[in-house]
């Protein structure tokens, strides 16, 4: 019996070692250094984005926009990088540093998600709905802010945080790590993870019990912004371009991250760790395909049967949740 | 209002909802150091005043007072600050969180680097829970528990703070008899220790046992006090609550019991797979027609998972046989039951009994819906009909058949539910806990009810944790403790000590 | 260390798209030049994603591909995908579109959007006879074939003032979506001479507009690609003209300079444009879909 | 008290009428009975899929397969009509006639369905990771079928279904207001209209009171495979060919017009007409803005803008639902 609870809970972490071991067997390619950091590498960007929106899912939540999100902090740190800030009017021009960029990126995501967040709690508009206009909007506002084109030739410093790297590491994952080590701490050993996961269990209760639910949903919904921003960031910088089109439909990876990850969709049970685990699983999944010189239109078939396997798999452990 | 005996003081309370006035100009005092008891009806205003004073709900007409000092709660948060907690009359827990987790919701306890303190938070709530004389461990997922012990989580949750005053809406609902005799201790203690209560709750017998005074509400006004509990009989209170003397208090009348419709042999419900233990162990048992059968048990005895189990809710796991009339039935879903005459008045009816959005109408018609359809459509003009007969009959009170049954008062939706199934004409009715948390004149309709259904020929089941209830209304009683059959006795010999003792054992 | 595996040598594609047929032929036509010529051949779709593209090139390098023919998804953020294939010793040869950098990729046979419509724009003048209303179809607004083709037809149509654009939308390069807001547009302008489209499937979708608004012998409508219902539809005199882009001309190409180079010619040029031919009524014999019949 | 009310009650009739007016003011072109089929006839898709995904978010479901759906039920249907099926190896060949070949189509579209229904009632998968991979799933099988490339040529008989007029009306517009005219009778005057509103009002009271669950719900899902399919058929007719990426993302504009309709995703509340209003509000939006010929870039920013605009006005009126 404890055996077999042990081998349920540690289901995410079979299946990928089960995927691994196939791997290793299909492909002298698999198991090497060089793919490792790969599929690291590859991962960084989702992960960013899924802590966020695991965050938003334990409230119940769902965000649609976080793909928008990342193209449109991205285009801004690239473009005011790039191009600054003129008036020609006021005769002002002002430059930005990477660090500027950078911050200025994060400030836009975060002003983003804020707004979802306020949409959500002030106006009761559904997430769904709030975060799929927050989607059409910010994927315009892209288009406005580039023109249409890609913003390039951003420099070696800029170039360094997604193609760089340090201590042996590369540095999205560098960043990544560190993410997904702070959302690791104020998930489990904060008030605000503690309030996260209590909204999201019985929204009711924990307004009885005198939290702000509004900011705590707002502080969410503004995170997932910045995180997408992080992701916008390392994206951009890994392809020393800003693309108009970024991010598109990356919701749908991330949640489906989330899911397989052991998050319900129902709010309040699930971690940021199996929200890792669940885009490993994808990564892995993804960079085996082709590895094995997978047909691309069979790719996609096989992945929508991974999705369900996964999740009917977490269904068996917790059949009485819903 | 600067009386010190005063402690807290609700002037003029006016509380709307969209169109229905809830409160109406109420003023209350909480005395100090006593336990303040609120009668009324289903639907008086009781927890929406209790709502008010703790802070829940922030917009209102007229003034609260905390000790003569005017104050005005902006939320839970703000109430707690000045003393004032409450146990809420639904469940309010988080269920993927623990216990301790629960209690502390909102007050954490953090370290210097801001981190939750788990271990102090862990001692705290055990010693908490050791005052309630209650066994549960602070790390167990709140989901785990059962309905008797989350709200003994709530009541730890509502002392844990120092409160000067604290607001139990129907805290014993749910707990076993034992429970509330700790529970009333813990009320001796914290009125010694100068703490209010202000109580509510529709079990007039307990009232009796801890009240200091009663204040009494209907429709949404103060309708006046009885300051002196000790003094007060059942029939004042009763009058306080209603405005006139209860005519007919329920008294069985005799029903010709015809042969048997109902009989289950070895009826057994494992938990899980495994079968390594049972929810419902080895049950049998018969009904006749014009029968009730009382199911006595405390909490948590099975009686909710034997009632399911019969109306095909578990059809995977459940072994044993089930005879209707005579002859054995497979019952593999719900509807099976439903077309074998069967009806459930499940326990919790907004969880499981009404769809709350929708009309009256449509509610009566849901298990029955062929005879309004006409044409093979469903047909506006019968299903009116339909639903008007039955709110008739069981003097329903809505606005019109058309109104939003979660609009409706306790005893008017668990009447809904009733005319959900009499509309299905069954043979056999099972109703679970049917007067919980329903008023004593409700309760007393819903008597005669069932009464007037065993008179038609039904064979019904009635579980309860009431033993006065159950001895007033059933023909027989059937005692469960521990997932089995611990004792059956006839309405003749049975005694209060005898069910009690079964129960135990 | 790229040569100690036995067994055949492993070329990849990697293709912007496999949502437009266009695109199908050009990976479809490459692998199989490819495998024609004894390789084994893996198709990528980088799903109009710079940065899938790079998840390919990853997985591509450490997969041990002997050579990349590839269709960038942007001329500049692709850069550094082939840089890296570079600095993995891999060879890489585009395809179509070009990516700006002279030392990265190998060759680049480059079907020039931008001249392409530049001469379309002629074609378009005179068919118009420097006079008339029309409606300009874009592409995804996203996409930097979307502006280098509006930009070689605005280089000439803009010089004749006569000649009036009363709309120009983005129809996505998708054929329903281009019905859609061409169906719209012709409420407001039902007096048009001409649809100007970034694609042969929005001059489709266009046509089949101006079919259910009974227009379709008034107005006429200008492609791009050489895709084959537009080829067919110029036959039948239903569409003015597109721009044909050799597709299986350059995949072939850019596979048999692939195997040169593993065999070690190192002599190529770095860039080799490949006309892109207005195709109109006239010429249209000369002509197979997807540059097909031309070898 | 009671004009507010009204005035409430049709507020989403009010804010089509408020648009239209303001469009009729900005061109003269638009109030023009040509304009009016066009719009009806741009909308009858959207239509075909959102009266299938109202029932689905009724019980409290989600359908994102429905694009993907459309675009394999039309692939389908094409790809018999034009070429049949050939089992060289067996010297087996069967045509098909244009009404075989829409049989077929929606037996496709209907039989995801029945898989999503499947998924979601017997494993218990979330529905919205069932059709999460379904959306996966059946655009691969597209790419499967079609090769990548369009299906054209379908002949005059196919092309008439999406193209001709009857009695004056254009034939997608008859069939879409056959479907919702069946639709609108199913939900109000049905059973099984009265279950769907039961289940997705409170499903265990349902189950407490004898509604088969899963046999409800696997038939709503069909529903909407097969609603997808009409809109698919209905699709390739109006284009006389089947694009194998037909149908991208119109599962976003599908809720949208549901949502903007006044139906709750919470589920238990909402109507057919509702749903229709909806699409219509997006419609003229659509077509409106084309006519003012506004840039593409802005367009994107309206429409996120007037989806929430929408759903706020309807929150205002129903403040204590969810
Ligand atoms: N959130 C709400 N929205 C609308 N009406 C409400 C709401 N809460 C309470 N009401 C209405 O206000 C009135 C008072 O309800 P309240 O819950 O205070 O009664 P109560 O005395 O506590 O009844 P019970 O004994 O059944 O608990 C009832 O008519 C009820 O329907
Ligand atoms: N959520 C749960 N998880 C595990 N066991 C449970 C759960 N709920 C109830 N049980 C167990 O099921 C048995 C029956 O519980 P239940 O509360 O349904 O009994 P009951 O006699 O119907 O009591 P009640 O008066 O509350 O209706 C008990 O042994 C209890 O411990
Ligand atoms: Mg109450
Ligand atoms: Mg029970």
């Amino acid at each position: 019996m404890s055996i077999k609870n042990t081998l349920l809970k540690f289901q995410s972490i079979i299946a990928l070692l089960v995927m691994c071991i196939v791997l290793t067997i299909m492909s002298d390619k698999f198991l090497t250094p060089e793919n490792g950091w790969n599929i690291m590498r590859q991962i960084s960007v989702n992960v960013c984005i899924s802590v966020g929106m695991t965050l938003v899912i334990l409230t119940r939540g769902i965000d649609l926009s976080v793909g928008s999100i990342l193209a449109f902090s991205g285009a801004v740190a690239a473009g005011l990088l790039k191009y600054g800030v003129a008036m020609p009017s006021l005769n002002i021009y002002v430059g930005f540093t990477v660090l500027g960029a950078l911050l200025a990126g994060l400030a836009v995501g975060g002003g983003l998600g804020l707004f979802n967040g306020w949409m959500i709690t002030r106006f009761k508009v559904p997430p769904f709905v709030a975060t799929l206009a927050m989607l059409t909007i910010a994927r315009g506002a892209t288009m406005l802010w580039t023109g249409g084109f890609p913003i390039t030739g951003l420099g070696e410093d800029f170039a360094f945080i997604g193609t760089g790297w340090f201590l042996g590491i590369p540095m999205p994952v560098w960043i990544t790590a560190i993410v997904v080590a702070i959302a690791v701490v104020v998930t489990k050993k904060t008030k605000f993870g503690r309030y996260v996961y209590a909204i999201g269990g019985n929204e009711s209760a924990a307004r009885l019990s005198g939290l702000n639910i509004s900011k705590i949903k707002v502080w969410v919904y503004a995170l997932a912004g910045i995180l997408a921003a992080v992701g916008g960031i390392i994206l951009t910088s890994r392809l020393d371009s800003a693309q108009p089109n970024a991010g598109f439909s990356y919701e749908l990876d991330s949640i489906a991250a989330v899911v397989i990850g052991g998050t319900s969709l129902s709010g309040g049970r699930g971690s940021i760790m199996g929200t890792v685990q669940g885009a490993l699983i994808i990564g892995v999944l993804n960079s085996g395909l082709v590895l094995l010189n997978v047909s691309p239109f069979w790719q996609q078939i096989i992945k929508g049967f991974v999705i369900l396997v996964a999740v009917i798999m977490d269904r068996v452990n917790h059949p009485n949740e819903d | 209002m600067s009386d010190n005996h005063h402690i807290l003081t609700a002037r003029d309370i006016t509380k709307k909802f969209g169109g229905i006035t809830a409160l109406d100009h109420v003023t209350i005092d909480v005395h100090k150091g006593k336990v303040n008891v609120v009668v009324g009806e289903n639907g008086a205003g009781k927890s929406t005043l209790m709502k008010i004073l703790s802070g829940v709900y922030p917009e209102y007409g007229g003034d609260l007072f905390v000790n003569g000092e005017k104050v005005n709660f902006s939320n839970p948060k703000e109430a707690m600050q000045k003393g004032i907690a409450i146990i809420h009359q639904e469940l309010n827990l988080v269920p993927y969180l623990s216990v301790a987790a629960n209690i502390f919701l909102g007050r954490e306890i953090v370290n210097a680097m801001g981190m939750l303190d788990f271990k102090k938070m862990n001692g705290l709530t055990r010693s908490l829970l050791q005052r309630l004389d209650c066994d549960i461990s602070p790390t167990t997922l709140v989901s785990d528990l059962r309905v008797g012990q989350q709200q003994q989580v709530e009541i730890a949750k509502a002392l844990l703070e120092e409160a000067k005053v604290v607001i139990m809406d129907e805290p014993t609902s749910a707990i076993t008899d034992s429970e509330v005799e700790n529970l009333f201790k813990v009320i001796a203690t914290l009125k010694k220790q100068g703490v209010s209560i202000l109580y509510i709750s529709h079990k007039l017998d307990e009232l009796f046992k801890i009240a200091d005074r009663f204040i009494g509400l209907r429709d949404g006004k103060m309708v006046g006090t009885i300051e002196d509990a000790d003094r007060a009989t059942k029939d004042d209170l009763i009058r306080l609550m209603v405005g006139r003397d209860l005519k007919n208090l329920y008294v069985k009348e005799e029903s010709p019991i015809g042969e048997e419709v109902l009989r289950v042999e070895g009826i057994s419900l494992p938990k899980d797979r495994t079968k390594s233990g049972f929810l419902v162990k080895d049950v049998s048992f018969s009904v006749r027609k014009g029968e009730v059968l009382g199911i006595f048990g405390l909490m948590g005895a099975g009686r909710t998972e034997l009632l399911e189990t019969l109306f095909g809710l578990h059809p995977k796991l459940m072994t044993g046989k089930i005879y209707i009339d005579g002859e054995e039935v497979k019952i593999k879903s719900v509807m099976d039951a439903v077309n074998l005459g069967m009806g459930l008045v499940p326990e919790d009816r907004k969880e499981d009994g009404l769809v709350l959005q929708m009309q009256v109408s449509k509610n009566i018609s849901m298990a029955s819906i062929d005879q309004t359809v006409k044409n093979g459509f469903l047909n506006d003009r019968l299903e009116s009909k339909l639903a008007k007969s039955y709110m008739a009959d069981l003097k329903i009170k809505a606005s019109s058949e058309k109104q939003r049954s979660g609009n409706l008062s306790g005893g008017n939706q668990q009447k809904v539910v009733l005319s959900k199934w009499l509309a299905t004409t069954p043979r056999i009715l099972f109703l679970d806990e049917p007067t919980r948390g329903i008023d004593v004149n409700a309760k007393n309709e819903i008597y005669h009810l069932i009464n007037d259904l065993a008179k038609k020929g039904l064979g019904v089941l009635v579980v309860s944790s009431e033993l006065p209830e159950i001895m007033a209304i059933s023909d027989r009683i059937l005692v469960m403790g521990e997932s089995r059959i611990t004792g059956v006795f006839n309405q003749k010999e049975a005694s209060e000590d005898a069910i009690m003792n079964a129960a135990i054992s | 260390g790229d040569n100690k595996k036995e067994g055949p040598k492993k070329m990849a594609v990697v293709i912007s798209t496999l949502n437009n047929p266009w695109f199908v032929v050009l990976g479809e036509s490459a692998a199989a030049r490819a495998r024609e010529l004894g390789y084994e051949a893996t198709i990528f779709d980088s799903q109009n994603n710079t940065a899938k593209e790079a998840e390919h090139f990853e997985n591509l390098i450490a997969a041990g591909f002997d050579a990349i023919l590839f269709n960038p998804t942007d001329a500049d953020g692709s850069v550094s995908n082939v840089n890296r294939a570079k600095q993995a010793g891999i060879p890489t040869f585009c395809m179509d579109r070009e990516v700006n950098s002279l030392d990265g990729p190998v060759t680049q046979i480059i079907s020039d959007s931008f001249s392409g419509c530049v001469a379309l724009g002629q074609y378009f003048v005179r068919q118009l006879d420097k006079k008339g209303k029309y409606v300009e179809l874009l592409g995804l607004v996203g996409d930097n074939n979307t502006w280098n083709r509006s930009k070689g037809f605005h280089s000439v149509v803009d010089h004749f003032p006569q000649l009036e654009m009363v709309a120009q939308q983005s129809a996505d390069f998708d054929r329903s979506k281009a019905m859609e807001v061409l169906e719209s547009v012709l409420q407001s302008n039902p007096d048009i001479d001409a649809v100007f489209c970034g694609n042969d499937a929005m001059a489709m979708g266009a046509y089949q507009a101006l079919v259910a608004a009974g227009k379709a012998d008034s107005v006429k409508v200008f492609g791009f690609d050489g895709a084959e219902d537009v080829m067919n539809a110029i036959g039948d005199g239903k569409i003015a003209a597109t721009a044909m882009q050799s597709p299986k001309f350059m995949a072939r190409t850019a596979a048999e300079l692939a195997d040169r180079y593993l065999n070690g010619e190192r002599d190529m040029g770095k860039k080799m444009p490949i006309a892109v031919e207005v195709v109109t009524q006239e010429n249209i014999s000369e002509f197979g879909a997807y540059g097909g019949t031309t070898e």
